[in-house]
């Protein structure tokens, strides 16, 4: 037993000094090589973060597709700087934790741009990651004013903000002469900062902000927001979350006998929406909504590739997800470099960047300087949102 | 030697006669001894968990090593309740959110120095520990569950509609330790190394904190409070009866259990610099709670793999990160009806010392003689013993 | 009054699926974490069928009728087999082990769910005709009645098959004593798949309901319900039948009020911290059987 | 001899059955008792008012002069919010409590604790007497050790006591069932108490097991500590106990020395049937006696203390 046990540990030590002699000789990327940079050849990687689990999983996709589309028709004229871009995309769960080892991921697989984000929340502990390691980045939904309110060089949003869009809504509430408006949020980053936008807004253009409630997402009961809702009869009800609730909202609210009109945010405008709701319960809904291909005359060629990549039709941010792609390699090819500096200038030096939303130049905080809002409706045979009033005239 | 050991006892009325003969002393050494092992097992795993950096220094490497480590810390906090104690909370996470928000509160809306935050944390947690655990843990197990279920998401709930907490967006711009202006994002220089960035720099300090946490929580579930909270785990009137306040001693479990998660959150928040209410659902308790039942409730090695495991396993197969936690689902119910005591029981002994036996000792070497003729006797009367049959008759009026 | 009203809807769900956390509650003292799961499993069995059948959009109550008895065989039968893999094999362990296999079988049914028809809300394929009309000042449609009678039936069926039933009787015993039933001649087992069958598709029903009356569906949706159905058994009196459809209409009533004053954001809050004053001050709830006090 | 513990008119009632009905008894100093009495008939209920388990409807235990069952106050009774305060520890004393003031207990069915090992099992039982503190446990300072230390060989002293003969590293559940019994004596004397609650010791046991168990109780009683033994085996009742207490119906029926009892015609009425005889009367035919409705709701105490999930017995 004595001379075993003596005999194994001195096994074991053998093992473990060669095991660590074997693992330091081996180091490659260890703490005495520096960082990986861009090598200069090769594909250019563009990082993607997106959700691809959780609640918000359906919208990864779309993204993904998206954006992998413009990278397809970018190589397939030349690539950029002569080289091609590749996408790497990772998954960030629409949660803080995930999204920072899916950054530290990107980072690490050596990509010089990003093009992704979605949550605001998942979107703002990666800012930092990808300052540190000088990538720039084009965020196509996420649209959270804290993201640029850190005065970081590197984020562009060419998502409308909330601003933009809570603007877009009290435009529209004008037009039709609404007095009395009402705001529901879902808790959610994205939507109580939307909510707070079009309050202070709406207050400052004279509209009277009759109810303001938050409904807790993932519930299916909301009568007592419905109830809330009849009783107060406010014109126009501003709904500032996404579809699964909204279309619960829709029905209730109007089985509860409220009569005015039903305005929902972009998170809210998909084809899902008229289908939860129920037919018959969709008349008085409209949206706010950056243009769709749909609504863009001769973008129909535009979704026959989309969906001949992806076998399915354009979602929501796939439009987005395809600027990003070409704002950032246009950025890139502008400034002809890699380089942090390089490309946040060339981001910032475009102007009248032809996209969906319109024609992009970035304002001096890095968002859209038009944030290409749109009211849509819903096309009672389709179910699908289509274009009610371009808000420009 | 008795006479200084009697000071260790407080006044007892009651004193049992010395012990009829001395015991063999513990074995030493590496493999003749369970403890000798543990040890040099545990030294091993620290030596290389703190050689990956110089191997692999990437962000994304340090990053989920970083998150793994801190899931290593919170199981050992979550074993200690539910391991130990036997306190089934699936609310856990919420410790963690509370040690997360408070240090991120700290920092960023009231500006203190990282540092001065973590006497605060701590302080927070105990206080969070009391309110929930004062009034629920007179309830019955299952109860106790389902209410720290509801507390959890009472937590996150609330964290997500206060201002203070940053609402849904959460907060963010977390500062890192600093001391007299130097700080973590500095990085330095030693001996030609690089400590470039402050992830590096970080997991080392998570490292060492997280190999506090662990041998800690051992050490307090191998004392004389590990051993009131394992009697209240086996048998709560038993343990009533042996003189345990079984609800002080569930009261205690649950309160280092959320000092252990505040510590977490603490380092999750300056690991991150910015956390989210949604990194606090239901489904992070879960998860914890899976790594510590998957590992073996009650077992430090079982619940380290378990954590590793838990927080690992969706980075390294990518594909299993869809099927996560269906597979984890299903492997709660297998491991619990096939193999209850986890991966790594805590009552494991070491295969090869198994069959280790002490050797009968000779009468004749017994010291402190009582009534020499009787333990002479008994054993002879005590070899009809095995296989008594009367078990059956009186567990059977019970079962 | 309208507070009232929605507050009684939402109560007759949590009335049903806390049906059936009590009645396994009290037969085997096993909290059946998965039960939520089981609401939600049968919505999806309702989903399935109809889709499988290419049926969408549809009002017609009869076609709702048919539906909703399939599912509540299926998810039955699912309670049932739940029950004969996961449950029997433990019902000598110690508590801790049935509850987290219980937390088990809820994450495999979710997920399972999950992997099968995608994370995202499914539109329910049958809608009741919901036009609203007042009655005293209250809004009420068509569907809300629709439900609470269907609730209602299902109530008094299942009160009589306790009741009346030798069936029930055995439960009974079997909760009383389940030594003594057994020593009585009382197949333990089979009542208590009984019972398992019942609840569970107590709770399909309801999920079946949920889906034609709210529209939408998704793989989450029992984990809220099931929570809350808990709070009603426990402020009702778990493992007493009458206690679970009091504690369920009073916890809709009370969320009805909560949501209304504090906000609909601080429901669950509200609801949650209703359960653990009610744990605390008269853990046996409302129509609880007395507990000798002990230590 | 002064009295150790008096229990005076003691009455609980569950629901509408009187488990214990007027139960009035006292222990003195250095005695054997025995408790006696056919299967139902509220002794181990009995056993769990005295040790602060169940609080019972009315009557008084005085444990060394200190109150077990506390007066309540009128005012809460009129208020009814005597049940409350009872629940938050209120006007009662836990069981822990009673333990520390000197009276430890067995259980009729052996609780161990099962995923302890022997010693372990032992050691809980001085946790009261035990000087360690968080931080010294967290450190290992060599005070910490030196409790260790004194507790292990305090342990160690009673499990040679009671003539435990096995491997104190095992688990309790490794154990033969004789075996275990020895360690749930030593583990309640461990406790270091001045009064030994029995519950059917001699349950399960073998003849000769029962003899060494009866010569170690007279060494317990050796050592100053005064037993109290729940038994049915009368030849060990006779042969022990220096005075007995006889229940019927949860109510006392006799009280005296053994040749008094055994002469009583009340017990060997109530009890005994026709039978006289002072040989050890065979178990199952005292089982099969009596089933009173105080068993039934033994029963459902049993029935709901299982439920509690601390699992002791349900594995």
């Amino acid at each position: 037993m004595q001379f075993g046990s003596r005999r194994r540990s001195r096994v074991l030590q053998i093992a473990v000094a060669a095991s660590v002699l074997a693992l330091t000789a081996g180091c490659s990327s260890g703490l005495a090589s520096g960082a990986s940079a861009d090598s200069g050849d090769g594909p250019i990687k563009f990082g993607m973060l997106a959700p691809f689990s959780g609640s918000e999983s359906a919208f990864g996709a779309y993204m993904q597709n998206g954006a992998q589309l413009a990278v397809d028709e970018i190589n397939e004229a030349g690539g950029v700087l002569g080289r091609q871009i590749e996408l790497v995309v990772e998954d960030d769960a629409c949660d803080a934790t995930t999204a920072v080892s899916g950054a530290n991921k990107l980072v690490t697989e050596g990509i010089v741009a990003s093009v992704g984000g979605y949550c605001s929340g998942a979107t703002l502990p990666t800012l930092p990651i990808f300052d540190e390691a000088g990538i720039p980045m084009v965020i196509p939904a996420a649209n959270s004013n804290e993201l640029v309110d850190q005065g970081l060089p590197g984020v562009f949003l060419i998502n409308g903000t909330g601003d933009q869009q809570a603007a877009a809504a009290v435009q529209y509430a004008e037009q039709i002469g609404a007095k009395k408006v009402a705001v529901i949020d879902d808790a959610t980053s994205y939507s109580a900062d939307l909510a707070d936008a079009f309050t202070a807004q709406a207050t400052e253009a004279g509209l009277a902000v009759d109810v303001t409630a938050t409904v807790t997402p993932g519930e299916n009961d909301y009568s007592a927001v419905a109830t809330q809702l009849a009783s107060a009869k406010p014109e126009i009800v501003y709904w500032t979350g996404y579809y699964q609730e909204g279309g619960l909202i829709a029905r209730q609210s109007a089985d509860a006998g409220f009569e005015g009109v039903l305005m929902v945010a972009d998170g809210s405008v998909d084809a899902k929406f008229a289908e939860i709701a129920g037919t018959g319960y969709t008349e008085n809904v409209v949206g706010t909504f950056t243009q769709t291909p749909d609504m863009i005359e001769g973008a129909d060629a535009w979704i026959a590739d989309y969906t001949d990549l992806a076998g399915d039709a354009p979602g929501p941010y796939s439009t987005q997800s395809y600027d990003a792609v070409r704002v950032m390699a246009q950025a890139i090819d502008d400034a002809g470099s890699t380089e942090f500096d390089a490309v946040v200038g060339g981001l910032e030096d475009l102007t009248d960047f032809d996209t969906f939303a319109g024609p992009l130049t970035f304002t001096p905080d890095h968002t859209l300087s038009g944030g290409g809002f749109v009211i849509v409706s819903i096309d009672p045979a389709s179910g699908v949102f289509v274009l009610e009033d371009d808000l420009q005239g | 030697m008795a006479r200084d050991l009697a000071g260790a006892l407080k006044h007892a009325p009651l004193r049992a006669p010395a012990p009829l003969f001395e015991r063999p002393r513990a074995a030493g050494g590496i493999f003749d001894s369970q403890r000798g092992f543990m040890r040099a097992l545990g030294g091993l795993v620290v030596v290389l968990v703190a050689v990956l950096p110089f191997l692999d220094a990437s962000p994304y490497t340090i990053s989920i090593a970083t998150s793994a480590l801190i899931y290593v810390m919170l199981c050992m906090g979550l074993n200690v309740v539910v391991g130990y104690a036997g306190l089934l909370d699936l609310g856990y996470i919420a410790f963690f959110a509370v040690g997360a928000y408070v240090s991120g509160i700290f920092t960023t809306v009231l500006g203190f120095p990282m540092w001065l935050a973590l006497p605060a944390t701590i302080a927070a947690c105990i206080i969070a520990g009391i309110i929930i655990g004062a009034p629920t843990l007179r309830l019955r197990s299952d109860y106790l569950a389902i209410v720290t279920l509801g507390f959890g998401e009472i937590i996150r709930i609330t964290a997500n509609n206060l201002d203070i907490t940053g609402g849904p967006s959460g907060i963010h711009g977390i500062p890192t330790w600093e001391f007299l202006g130097w700080s973590f994002a500095d990085g330095f220089t030693i001996a030609g190394l690089e400590f470039p960035e402050r992830v590096v720099f970080y997991y080392f300090v998570a490292l060492v904190v997280i190999v506090v946490g662990v041998i800690g929580a051992g050490r307090l579930g191998k004392g004389k409070l590990g051993r009131a909270w394992k009697a209240v785990r086996d048998d709560e009137d038993a343990a009533e009866a042996m003189g345990i306040n079984t609800y002080i001693a569930k009261i205690s479990a649950y309160i280092i259990g959320a000092v252990w998660a505040g510590m977490a959150g603490q380092l999750m928040a300056t690991h991150l610099s910015a956390i989210s209410p949604n990194s606090f659902q239901f489904l992070y308790s879960a998860l914890i709670l899976m790594a510590v039942v998957l590992g073996g409730m009650g077992s430090t090695p079982g619940v380290i793999i378990g954590a590793l495991f838990v927080s690992l396993a969706p980075e390294l197969l990518r594909d299993f990160a869809e099927w996560r936690y269906l597979i984890f689902g299903i492997l709660l119910v297998v491991v619990m009806l096939f193999r209850p005591a986890g991966l790594w029981p805590a009552t494991a002994v070491l295969p090869w010392l198994k069959k280790r036996r002490p050797t009968p000792p000779p009468f004749t070497a017994a010291v402190g003689a009582y009534e020499p003729n009787e333990p002479a006797v008994e054993p002879s009367v005590m070899e009809s013993v095995d296989g008594l049959p009367a078990t059956d008759a009186e567990e059977g009026r019970r079962a | 009054m309208q507070l009232i009203w929605n507050g009684l809807i939402v109560g007759s769900f949590y009335a049903l699926v806390a049906l059936g956390y009590s009645m396994v509650y009290g037969i085997i003292k096993l909290l059946n974490f998965a039960h939520g799961d089981i609401y939600m499993l049968g919505a999806f069995v309702g989903f399935f069928t109809l889709s499988a059948f290419g049926i969408s959009n549809e009002t017609s109550i009869p076609l709702l009728l048919v539906i909703l008895l399939l599912s509540m065989v299926t998810t039955g039968l699912i309670g049932v087999g739940i029950e004969r893999i996961a449950y029997r094999p433990l019902r000598k362990s110690p508590r801790l082990a049935v509850l987290i296999t219980a937390i088990g079988v809820s994450f495999t049914l979710e997920y399972g769910v999950r992997q099968i028809f995608g994370p995202n809300p499914e539109a329910f394929p049958i809608r009741l005709e919901s036009a609203g009309f007042d009655i005293a000042g209250v809004r009420v449609t068509a569907s809300q009645i629709v439900l609470v009678v269907i609730a209602a039936a299902l109530m008094l069926v299942l009160a009589h098959i306790v009741e009346r039933t030798r069936q029930g009787r055995a439960m009974r015993a079997i909760a009383l004593d389940p030594q003594g039933a057994q020593l009585m001649g009382v197949n333990v087992n089979r009542v208590i798949a009984i019972v398992f069958f019942i609840g569970s598709s107590l709770a399909g029903a309801a999920g079946v309901m949920a889906g034609a009356y709210y529209g939408s569906i998704d793989f989450l949706m029992g984990f809220i319900i099931g929570l809350k159905a808990f709070t009603a058994a426990v402020i009702g009196g778990i493992g007493n039948l009458y206690g679970a459809m009091l504690g369920g209409l009073l916890l809709g009533l009370l969320e009805s009020f909560g949501a209304a004053w504090f906000g609909g954001e601080w429901r669950d809050v509200f609801a949650f911290a209703f359960l653990i004053l009610f744990l605390t001050f008269k853990p046996t709830g409302l129509l609880g059987a007395r507990v000798v006090e002990r230590m | 001899m002064s009295a150790l513990l008096e229990v005076t008119d003691l009455r609980l009632q569950f629901g509408g059955v009187k488990a214990v009905d007027g139960l009035s008894f006292e222990v003195r100093e250095g005695e054997i008792l025995a408790v006696i009495g056919p299967n139902g008939a509220g002794k181990t209920s009995a056993f769990n008012c005295i040790s602060g388990f169940y609080l019972p409807t009315s009557g008084s235990v005085v444990f060394r002069g200190m109150h077990i069952v506390r007066e309540v106050p009128r005012i809460w009774h009129t208020l009814r919010l005597v049940q409350l305060l009872q629940r938050f520890g209120f006007y009662r004393v836990l069981p822990s409590r009673v333990t520390k003031w000197g009276m430890a207990r067995t259980f009729q069915n052996l609780r161990l604790f099962r995923e302890l090992s022997v010693l372990d099992n032992v050691k809980t039982a001085m946790h009261a007497n035990l000087r360690e503190g968080f931080w010294s446990t967290l450190l290992h300072t060599p005070g910490y050790r030196r409790a260790e230390a004194a507790c292990a060989r305090e342990a160690q002293g009673w499990l040679d006591f009671v003539g435990f003969e096995d491997d104190e590293e095992l688990y309790v559940t490794q154990l033969p069932y004789g075996e275990q019994r020895r360690v749930e004596i030593a583990r309640a004397l461990a406790t270091s108490p001045k009064l030994l609650l029995l519950d059917e010791p001699a349950a399960g046991l073998n003849f000769s097991e029962k003899q060494s168990l009866v010569r170690l109780i007279r060494k317990v009683r050796d050592l100053g500590v005064a037993v109290v033994l729940i038994e049915h085996d009368m030849g060990m009742v006779m042969e022990l106990a220096e005075r007995i207490v006889v229940l019927n119906y949860g109510k006392e029926i006799a009280d005296g020395t053994p040749a008094e009892i055994k002469a009583n015609p009340v017990v060997i009425e109530a009890y005994l049937g026709v039978d006289d005889d002072t040989e050890p009367i065979d178990d199952t035919r005292l089982r099969s006696a009596a089933v009173s409705a105080a068993a039934i709701a033994e029963a459902l105490v049993d029935a709901g203390e299982s439920s509690r999930g601390n699992g002791g017995d349900e594995r």
